[in-house]
């Protein structure tokens, strides 16, 4: 069958066709929300018009058999309207109250999960892992259906301080956010790259392998045509090996995940922040990670028993003092939760003041 | 098909959270691809490491991103995934669909790839996880031939993306979706053919609650926001007071100490508001921004590869957002330029502005030093002068002398 | 004359044999004291025992002739017994309330100056300036002086919400505590040192001068056997000039003064602060430095309207934000206060909150 | 004696400060030196430029320090500061003396030197200014036959220095003049034959209140600090009630917020108190620390040349201060003993630790990581993991395993 013409630099579609007719209509003219449960919320308009928003729990890797059964619900239910967010839920977008109740009734009866608005724990941003990316030192999907699983109450049910956003990132390089969650999940490698220096000539630029390392562990070693790598300084951020195929990092045994806590994103009460490392390394243990998961509920309860409400974990830690984290998680302080990056100088106490 | 005993990933079949295994699962039934990805990620979780190999270059005809090349190190063992790469597509602003596209968009996937997807990537696109090298050709050809577009990757604008913003949010003080639209219209050259020293992200979120995470996770983050009042509906401030501590959840919350509430009235000394979104958001029917709309522009967040992770700095700190955004496409152009005479190879633009220092970069697109930018003045005495900033300071002295009264 | 058996590693005498016989007596058992007039306060021992300390402005460039007549005066009303502070005022220690009065009359038929004892302005942190120092890009003394004439009033009388602690460096060295103080000057050269090229290799280390720069704008010369100076990087530490004779930094015209606010030592409330840059530059102008002198005195006056009691002048900045701190004193805002420095990532606003 | 027009300078004996140059004309009356100062000085007010070349060595015999050296460019001009080194004399702890002995200090320097001195220098040192090379031994040989000894300079151990502390403050955690005086005689080689890379300073406080400012101007801070709840004594709360807001300027500018006072009594969650002194302070006659008494050590802080200035930061967050203080000075042997092996030449001890990681630092000293060392954990997962590392985790895992009990 022959192919249709093919277009260049078209870019996306516009968006508002795909808008259902009450969002054309009230554009930009919301006056308030409130929130039904944690599955629904209801936009009301200046013009009095209403939308109801259903949220539904996705795995983001999605089947195009689940998009299918997805648009046959929005047919049903939203004029074949619905949308994703940014946090990779799927959202069913109402304008007709009386449709409501039974889009709800047909999303539980086919399984899906609704949930996770307001201070309730949503889903988890993250990445590809073992599922199609060359560098992961873990499995991205199998950790966030392990926590969320553990976690689920809090998407459908159980109320927070405020919201607690999830992360999981199968490498240094952190393709998720990461570096602003209240806890997430980074998957570290502890060990120093091997390199095959006999391919090493063919296969990569030495220029770009030594500027790669950031904490220039990589010179050259002109006998082998070659690099070397000084273990002493090496902090396994993996850099070296993304950019030189003969460069290898992964290890099944020492490969592993990190947990940080304390990132946020919005500027409400605080300014944003960036999550902080908590436990330096908890061993793969696929397929549910269990140590994992219980370190996360653990957190997460420990939160929800002593925030303030409206506080994030980070506002909180903040307010109550690392120490007294620590000590309230029960958590080991060990060498690694002490920076000796950029920002050692100013994250090292300089004041007599702190908590026992 | 060849069937897999997958027993360790099937455990992640159970439980209330849905599951990704079922998904592979179902693509599976029909994909040969999907089947063997199956059975590759089983062998990930049993031996505990991956067996991707780093990517090669692929792609369509006169394009230099949109796919990310993908090759198994078990190629013989799984041939479904010998080639395994992700075709990205720029997803439309706000993540809306009719089922109609999104049926059009499975069909064409289901012909050619794994059946797999992800809605949507962190970057914000719809990545189709999965197929060879020969269809790439024809998958482009389909979609856009039916008016999709390839998303970005290499060193090359990202696929900007947005939070929901006006179409459903009473908070947006700007057109996310319109502006987005239009950047992306704009800049498809930029897109496709990656000319960069690395890549460029832009996110668009409506007001400080920040949705899209553009803080953290942008080049370029452009955030909403106001000037003027927040007026106050004091009838809604009781309504909340009913089911609300005001003083707790509200007043003592307030960052810039800049509220008051005596049980009856809510007081706020708008001077000292910082704009956080804090009251508002908890009493959205009571507390609405008014005044001039527009965003903050903020630079360089990126993920900690190679000098640690940075959050957006304010660079502009307040802008109107209208169409046709000429001022803002302006501006991004001067940031491009500044970056590429200054940039080495793979040096985000927050990377090069800590190399170069702020003010050649804010000399270079024009705009001003404000201690809005700032959070607090440099604390060393470590700093430069140009001779025209010394003249500037002696004239001032001179002009001092003059007047008799001191400008500091 | 023959001279005296010298000893070395002796150290110095054992201050005990200073202390006044009340605190030898109530060492270590203080219960309290009151501050009863900025120049007066009285510490009362568990014992009851009490102790009046008169404490006395000094521009700590002391000749011995006014040492002997500090002494004298101890003779009269201490029992010989008297000290200095840590910011070089002298105290004199009264164990007998009937010489109090007296003792303060006669301080002041001599002329000495009592004060600064709580929320006041006490001595100056100061460094040599042109009276001792080969660095020196402005004088220090002569600075102190023309300051404490002007901002007398808050050692002797006017009460401020806090301590200000004022500080004068003479070079970026920074002998004073100027990076801590409340508002401090620190003088600044303003131009890339020159070379005397014949002189360097007889008088400097290459690798010694080379590693001085903190920005590394310093490079081998081999030609001339001599170093050169990257002009875009030099920002004028002087730091080479310490190390090496033949390289000049001093310039009349150039050399000049800036002045850096909200610096703090103590824990009290908030932790230690560094003090931070808000005037750039200012031109020399012996003997008084009008400007410098009206800059501090406004800021002080601005400080003293707007931050609540306790508040020192760097929490009450943080309170208000440093944007707010320059449109209340209507400082302009340069690009010098943006750091380029070390600290430029994290002293750069990342957040969509401030004021106008 | 020659007489010089000093207009400029002058100008400063007026005001009511009091006034350096009138004490330079002090000196001036009867010395050659002070005389020669004054024109000097006079000279540099004119031309706006110091004189002074750098310094040569010069010194006692036996000792590497303790005397700057000091030559002007202008000495034809001013011969009494051709040469005018200044000496630095190691004060008593606290500052304390007698008449007698400041009047010998006096009489000796009048005889040898310009009459000028510093009371005190910024470290702590007594400061002759100016004399010349040929009197400093006879200088130094009266000065020690008297009891007094020169202080530091160079690469060195620097006179060490102390608050008040016991001998008139009721809030000292420690006998911060002991300390000071014992640490001065222990180390007496450092101090006077520089051998180190380069200065190193210590200070001690007897609490937060740091009034010899040691966290931010010695590479060894010694703040004094308690463990134990603070005593109130409520019939004192209620005396300051009367003449103080106790809940605005007590209770909510506590940092931990632990404080509550409702009018009648004021209470303190001794658990959340971080120390901070604030109400102490403020209500002295009120509130008292009880419990065990030391002190918090930090390292590091310095002023900004090479690497930016530094604050201290908490290494020790609690050890007793008790003579002889064998633990301390095994401390500072430990560290002095890192700093050597791990620094370049002119490398303060907080820029070596910069460079070569808290961790090393630590474990040399024999000290433990704990969360009071620390404002923050890092934020880059960039971080190092030994052998033993790994293993310790793997070996907590199988633990865990057994018990059926996580210990994170
Ligand atoms: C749908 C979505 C935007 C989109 O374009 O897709 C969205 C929608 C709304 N956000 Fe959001 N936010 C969405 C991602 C985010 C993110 C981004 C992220 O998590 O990566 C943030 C920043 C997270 C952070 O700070 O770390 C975010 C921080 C907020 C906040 C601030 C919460 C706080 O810390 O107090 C609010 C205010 C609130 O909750 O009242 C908010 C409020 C809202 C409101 C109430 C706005 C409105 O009036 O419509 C919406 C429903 C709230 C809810 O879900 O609880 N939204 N919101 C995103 C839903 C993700 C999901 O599937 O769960
Ligand atoms: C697919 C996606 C993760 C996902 O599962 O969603 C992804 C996947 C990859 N990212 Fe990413 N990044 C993705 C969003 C991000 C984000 C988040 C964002 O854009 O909001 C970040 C953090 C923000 C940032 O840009 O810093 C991110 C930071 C990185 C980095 C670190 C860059 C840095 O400067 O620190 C790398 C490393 C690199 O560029 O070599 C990277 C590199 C990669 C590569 C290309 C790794 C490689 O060299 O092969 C991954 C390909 C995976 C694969 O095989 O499919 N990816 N990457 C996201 C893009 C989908 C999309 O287009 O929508
Ligand atoms: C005499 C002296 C110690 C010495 O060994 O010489 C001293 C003595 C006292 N200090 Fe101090 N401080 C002395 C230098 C300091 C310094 C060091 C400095 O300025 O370089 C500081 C740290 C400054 C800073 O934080 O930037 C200092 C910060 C304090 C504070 C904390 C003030 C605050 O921010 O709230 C207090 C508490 C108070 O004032 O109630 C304090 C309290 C006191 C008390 C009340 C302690 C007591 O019970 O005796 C003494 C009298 C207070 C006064 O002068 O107002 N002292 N005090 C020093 C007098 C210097 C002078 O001549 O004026
Ligand atoms: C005399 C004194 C200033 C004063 O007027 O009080 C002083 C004077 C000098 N200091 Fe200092 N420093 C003095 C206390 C300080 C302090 C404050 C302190 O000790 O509390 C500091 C800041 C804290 C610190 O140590 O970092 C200080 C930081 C410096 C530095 C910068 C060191 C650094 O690592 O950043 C230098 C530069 C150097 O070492 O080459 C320096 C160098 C100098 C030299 C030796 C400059 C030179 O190369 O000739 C000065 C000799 C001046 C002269 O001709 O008399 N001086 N110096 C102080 C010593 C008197 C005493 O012994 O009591
Ligand atoms: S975080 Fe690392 S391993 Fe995971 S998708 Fe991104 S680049 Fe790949
Ligand atoms: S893994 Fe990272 S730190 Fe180690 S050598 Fe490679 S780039 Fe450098
Ligand atoms: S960022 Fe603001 S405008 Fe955008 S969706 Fe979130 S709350 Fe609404
Ligand atoms: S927006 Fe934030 S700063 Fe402004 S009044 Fe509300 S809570 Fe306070
Ligand atoms: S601050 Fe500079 S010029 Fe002044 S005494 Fe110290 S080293 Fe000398
Ligand atoms: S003055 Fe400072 S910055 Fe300039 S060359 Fe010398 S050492 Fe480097
Ligand atoms: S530091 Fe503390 S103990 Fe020492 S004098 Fe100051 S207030 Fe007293
Ligand atoms: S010492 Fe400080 S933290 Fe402790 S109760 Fe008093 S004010 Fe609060």
């Amino acid at each position: 069958m022959a192919l249709p013409q093919r277009k260049t630099d078209i870019g996306p579609p516009h968006y508002k066709q795909f808008l259902p007719p009450v969002i054309q209509k009230n554009y930009g003219k919301w006056k308030y929300h409130e929130v039904l449960t944690p599955g629904t919320m209801v936009h009301v308009a200046e013009s009095g018009d209403k939308l109801w928003t259903v949220r539904v729990a996705s795995p983001r890797l999605l089947s195009t058999e689940t998009i299918r059964e997805q648009c046959d619900i929005a047919e049903k239910y939203c004029d074949g309207h619905l949308r994703y967010t940014t946090r990779n839920n799927v959202e069913f977008l109402v304008s007709d109250e009386k449709k409501l109740e039974s889009l709800k009734k047909e999303l539980k009866d086919r399984g899906f999960k609704m949930g996770g608005i307001g201070p309730h724990i949503t889903n988890v941003v993250h990445t590809q892992g073992w599922v199609h990316c060359h560098g992961a030192c873990t499995d991205a999907s199998g950790l966030v259906k392990a926590m969320m699983d553990e976690l689920y109450d809090y998407f459908e049910t159980k109320k927070l301080p405020n919201k607690v956003r999830l992360a999981v990132a199968c490498c240094v390089n952190m393709c998720g956010a990461v570096h602003c969650s209240d806890i997430a999940v980074v998957a570290v490698h502890t060990k120093v790259p091997t390199i095959v220096h006999e391919k090493f000539k063919n296969m990569c630029e030495l220029p770009t392998v030594i500027g790669s390392c950031p904490t220039r562990a990589i010179s050259p070693d002109p006998a082998q045509k070659s690099v070397k790598i000084n273990a002493e300084k090496c902090m396994y951020c993996g850099n070296c090996f993304t950019v030189c195929p003969p460069i290898n990092i992964k290890d099944p045994e020492r490969d592993g995940v990190a947990i940080v806590v304390g990132g946020k994103i919005n500027s409400l009460r605080t300014n944003p922040k960036f999550s902080k490392l908590v436990i330096p390394y908890i061993s793969n243990e696929p397929p549910r990670w269990p140590k994992v998961v219980a370190a996360i509920k653990h957190i997460v309860e420990v939160y929800a028993k002593n925030a303030k409400k409206h506080e994030r974990i980070g506002e909180w830690i903040e307010r109550i003092g690392w120490e007294r984290f620590f000590s309230l998680t029960g958590i080991d302080f060990t060498f690694q939760s002490i920076d000796d990056f950029t920002f050692m100088r100013d994250t090292m106490r300089t004041s007599a003041t702190f908590k026992w | 098909m060849k069937k897999y005993n997958t027993p360790l990933i099937d455990d992640l079949e159970k439980g209330p959270w849905p599951s990704f295994v079922t998904e592979m699962k179902k693509a599976a039934k029909n994909n040969e691809m999907a089947n063997d990805a199956l059975g590759h990620l089983e062998k990930c979780y049993s031996t505990k490491v991956g067996y991707w190999k780093h990517g090669g270059i692929v792609g369509v005809l006169g394009y230099g991103g949109g796919v990310i090349g993908r090759y198994s190190e078990l190629g013989g063992e799984f041939p479904g995934v010998a080639h395994f790469h992700t075709v990205r597509l720029n997803q439309p602003s706000g993540f809306f669909y009719t089922s109609k596209a999104l049926k059009e968009i499975c069909d064409i996937w289901d012909k050619y790839g794994s059946g797999l997807t992800n809605m949507h990537g962190s970057t914000g696109d719809i990545v189709l996880l999965g197929t060879k090298t020969d269809a790439l050709e024809a998958i482009f050809a389909e979609y856009s031939s039916r008016g999709w577009d390839l998303g970005g990757s290499g060193s090359a604008l990202r696929t900007p993306s947005c939070c929901i913003g006006p179409a459903r949010c009473e908070w947006a003080n700007y057109d996310t979706l319109d502006l987005t639209y239009a950047l992306t219209q704009e800049f498809q050259d930029e897109l496709h053919r990656p000319t960069f020293s690395y890549k460029f992200k832009i996110k668009a979120s409506g007001c400080a609650c920040d949705c899209v995470a553009s803080i953290a996770r942008a080049d370029m983050s452009i955030i909403g926001t106001w000037k003027g009042d927040i007026k106050i509906d004091q009838a809604e401030v009781k309504n909340y007071a009913k089911t609300m501590d005001i003083n707790a959840e509200i007043v003592n919350m307030c960052p810039t100490q800049c509220m008051s509430y005596d049980g009856k009235e809510l007081k706020i000394n708008n001077a000292e508001c910082n704009r956080c979104m804090h009251c508002i958001t908890r009493m959205t029917k009571a507390l609405k921004p008014s005044g001039e709309r527009g965003a903050t522009i903020c630079i360089g967040s990126k993920a900690p590869i190679v000098v640690g992770s940075l959050l957006s700095w304010v660079i502009v700190p307040f802008i109107k957002v209208e169409p046709p955004y000429t001022e803002l496409k302006d501006l991004i152009r001067k940031i491009w330029e500044w970056w590429d005479d200054n940039a080495k190879p793979r040096e985000r633009i927050g990377e090069v502005i800590e190399m170069k220092g702020m003010r050649s970069f804010l000399e270079a697109i024009g705009v001003q030093p404000q201690p809005q930018q700032i959070k607090e003045p440099r604390k060393d005495p470590f700093m430069f002068y140009t001779d025209e900033d010394i003249a500037a300071y002696k004239a001032k002295e001179a002009e001092e002398k003059k007047t008799g009264k001191y400008k500091f």
